[in-house]
């Protein structure tokens, strides 16, 4: 319920700055489509933790300052690869695991490793996550396992749903 | 507009664009499925993200900017599921990733865990 | 231009169909941009919608149906078909000569009812979008036909293949079963499409509702409304998205839409106006006019939704 | 200026669109149709803003949208035609 209201005001929210007007009949239009969607999405069950998490969102801006960052840095990592005239690359498939509990923070984390460039999620199973690399050094960044650590500091604890402010730094094996 | 703004602005829509142009490469000249994959990446997030942000900057605050927010935001959630999906595809379609130095068995596995 | 050239070379030389789906695919997009650049965004939108998308899903349904790879036949006839390809291609080209110059103000149709439309539709109707005013008020007759057309399709559809429990066909449900099991394992997939699924409605809903202001309408709200469905198809599986919106919802939206269109049309009737003659609808002819319109658009939408869906569905029904 | 990324994003789509007839495999051809997709909208989104009509944006979105849902709709459509074959033998001919 809680996530059917806050999908509610976050797809309403979406409507104003879509729509740009605020006449009444459209804001009453939107309120109706709004209410339209919840209630298809309530019905087509993707209403929930995984759907639309709203207990990571205040981590999951930080996390994403730094996957930026990162994404900067593979990009022109990989770019210098390209246009090198013979070019140094090393295809390869790793496995890693990942660390986090709960299947979101699998797909959060897989979905980072696809974003960098230089690596690609091909396959997942469970927390088993087989990457295809296109340098040795795309790999080795995975391997050391920064990427996977923060996710899991992202990744709210699913029993409490309360999020641990100071878990940025977090050691985690 | 600031002109430290304006600066900043052609500097993202230049790095933009020669990223578009890089991954285009990539996706003709690296050797197969996989590979070509990482060349499309750097389309979809700096390439585009380079070309869009600039454009918001020079657009200011207004619903362009918001709606420019929007697409990049929609490219960055959707490229790597997108990917994902093909490259899965790939994967159990049969391709072999070249330089598969690890033995696999990931993609035999698939397979016949779906066909019982 | 030239990538529609160079593509459409391609299309005709490929033997493996699946790739000539693709590229009919990148024809489209091509298409679309072509059109943006005309300043026809309406046209481009449906482009973007129909060609690009849900053609090439259906086409995909129909390659699934028959096979991926086109027989080569050694046919006589070739040289005749190019000759008559040829003759055509010129009298088209002919044709083409006759029409003004693009952008020619003197043409003919910036004569007659183009400047009308532009001029008055302001003050008759008061909409920004002049496209949707001509579509659904100027030309509501057309529209409706287009309509027809539409509904008329999805019958035709489920007529010919849409009969599941006569068919001997191979049952799709060992499949689906499948699907659904390596589905199950792919979280990223599902987890993606889940938070995707609401903004797709929203956004079709908004692309309704907006038809008025910028480009959009029925027919590519219907488009979109329909294709979040057909992500939550493909992403979960087809048994559990039919029991989400059984074919009875569809079809009795298909029908409902098509109505809602006339209904409005008759109600104009009924008021003392013209068939489909909006003005009377309320006090004031301007709101009457909008007012119709969105009922009109909104009846559009959920034909050409309901349409799309049932299409797709009974494709995926048939599949293998 | 804006021509310039226009004319860059032009060159990548002619590199996508060289790929995707080019092949040799379906994935390759997907793969550049969904880049090329990409393309469009940031075409669209540059000349929406040298127009300053901000309702191409919205054309843009629907492009990025489609451009999933039909990456999706074929990747899944290969994968399950090439498992899927095997196993079309099951005449249960429920349904």
């Amino acid at each position: 319920m809680l996530h059917a209201i806050s999908l509610g005001l976050v797809l309403f929210g979406l409507w104003l700055l879509l729509s740009g007007f605020f006449t009444a009949l459209l804001l009453s239009l939107g309120i109706a489509s709004v209410v339209a969607v919840v209630w298809i999405a309530h019905r087509m069950d993707v209403i929930d933790h995984e759907g639309h998490p709203i207990h990571l969102t205040f981590r999951a801006i930080l996390y994403w300052q730094w996957l930026l960052k990162e994404i900067v840095l593979a990009n022109i990592a990989i770019a210098r690869v390209i246009m090198a005239r013979k070019m140094p690359i090393h295809p390869t498939v790793i496995g890693v695991t990942a660390t986090q509990k709960t299947e979101l923070g699998h797909v959060i984390y897989g979905n980072s490793i696809t974003l960098t460039p230089g690596t690609v999620t091909i396959e997942i199973d469970k927390d088993n996550l087989t990457v295809h690399a296109l340098t040795t050094d795309a790999a080795m960044d995975l391997k050391t396992g920064e990427m996977d650590r923060r996710v899991t500091n992202v990744e709210a604890h699913p029993d409490t749903d309360n999020p641990n402010p100071n878990a940025n730094t977090g050691e985690h094996s | 507009m600031d002109i430290a703004l304006e600066i900043l602005s052609w500097g993202l829509l230049f790095v933009g664009s020669a990223f578009l142009v890089i991954g285009g490469i990539g996706v003709v000249r690296l050797p197969d499925v996989f590979t070509r994959m990482h060349g499309a990446g750097i389309i979809d997030t700096m390439g585009v993200g380079g070309v869009m942000s600039g454009l918001m900057i020079q657009a200011g605050f207004t619903i362009v900017t918001i709606k420019l927010a929007l697409i990049i935001g929609f490219i960055l959630y959707t490229s790597p599921t997108a990917t994902h999906a093909l490259a899965r595809a790939a994967l159990h379609g049969g391709v072999r990733p070249r330089g598969d130095e690890t033995p696999e068995d990931e993609s035999g596995q698939g397979n016949s865990s779906s066909k019982t | 231009m030239g990538f529609m050239a160079v593509i459409g070379f391609a299309v005709a030389r490929l033997r493996n169909l699946f790739a000539v789906v693709m590229l009919t695919g990148l024809f489209s997009l091509t298409a679309a941009v072509l059109y943006v650049i005309l300043d026809a965004v309406d046209v481009a939108f449906t482009e973007a919608a129909v060609g690009a998308g849900i053609s090439t899903v259906l086409m995909l349904g129909t390659l699934a149906l028959t096979s991926s790879e086109e027989r080569v036949e050694k046919s006589g006839g070739s040289k005749w078909a190019l000759v008559l390809v040829v003759v055509t291609g010129c009298v088209l080209v002919y044709g083409t000569l006759d029409m003004p110059p693009f952008g020619d103000p003197t043409a003919a149709i910036h004569h007659h009812v183009a400047p009308y439309y532009l001029e008055k539709s302001g003050q008759e109707i008061g909409l920004p979008n002049v496209v949707t005013s001509v579509l659904a008020s100027y030309r509501g007759y057309d529209t409706l036909g287009e309509v027809f057309v539409i509904f008329t399709a999805a019958i035709g559809v489920l007529l010919i293949i849409g009969r599941p429990q006569f068919g001997r066909r191979r049952s799709h449900r060992m499949l689906v079963g499948e699907l659904h099991e390596s589905m199950r394992t792919n979280v990223i997939l599902r987890v993606g499409s889940k938070l995707l699924i609401p903004v797709i409605l929203l956004f079709a809903l908004y692309v309704q509702w907006h038809g008025d202001f910028g480009p959009g309408g029925g027919f590519q709200a219907g488009v979109i409304f329909a294709s979040g469905f057909i992500l939550y198809a493909l992403i979960f599986d087809i048994d559990t998205a039919r029991t989400m919106i059984p074919a009875r919802t569809t079809r009795l939206f298909l029908v409902f839409g098509v109505l809602l269109y006339t209904g409005v049309g008759v109600a104009g009737l009924f008021l003392g106006g013209n068939f489909l003659d909006y003005s009377v609808l309320a006090a004031n002819p301007v709101s009457g006019q909008h007012l119709g319109i969105l009922l009109v658009e909104f009846g559009v939408g959920l034909t050409v939704a309901a349409a799309m869906i049932s299409i797709f569905f009974t494709f995926a029904h048939q599949e293998h | 200026m804006m021509a310039a990324v226009a004319l860059a994003v032009l060159v990548t789509m002619a590199l996508a669109v060289f790929r995707s007839i080019k092949g040799p495999t379906v994935y390759d051809r997907i793969l550049a149709v969904n880049a090329f997709g990409t393309l469009t909208v940031v075409l669209i989104s540059v000349y929406g803003f040298l127009s300053e009509r901000p309702e191409f944006l919205d054309l843009a979105l629907v492009y990025a949208l489609i451009n999933f849902i039909g990456t999706i709709a074929v990747s899944k459509y290969v994968e399950f035609s090439h498992m899927g074959r095997p196993t079309g033998g099951d005449e249960l001919g429920d349904i």
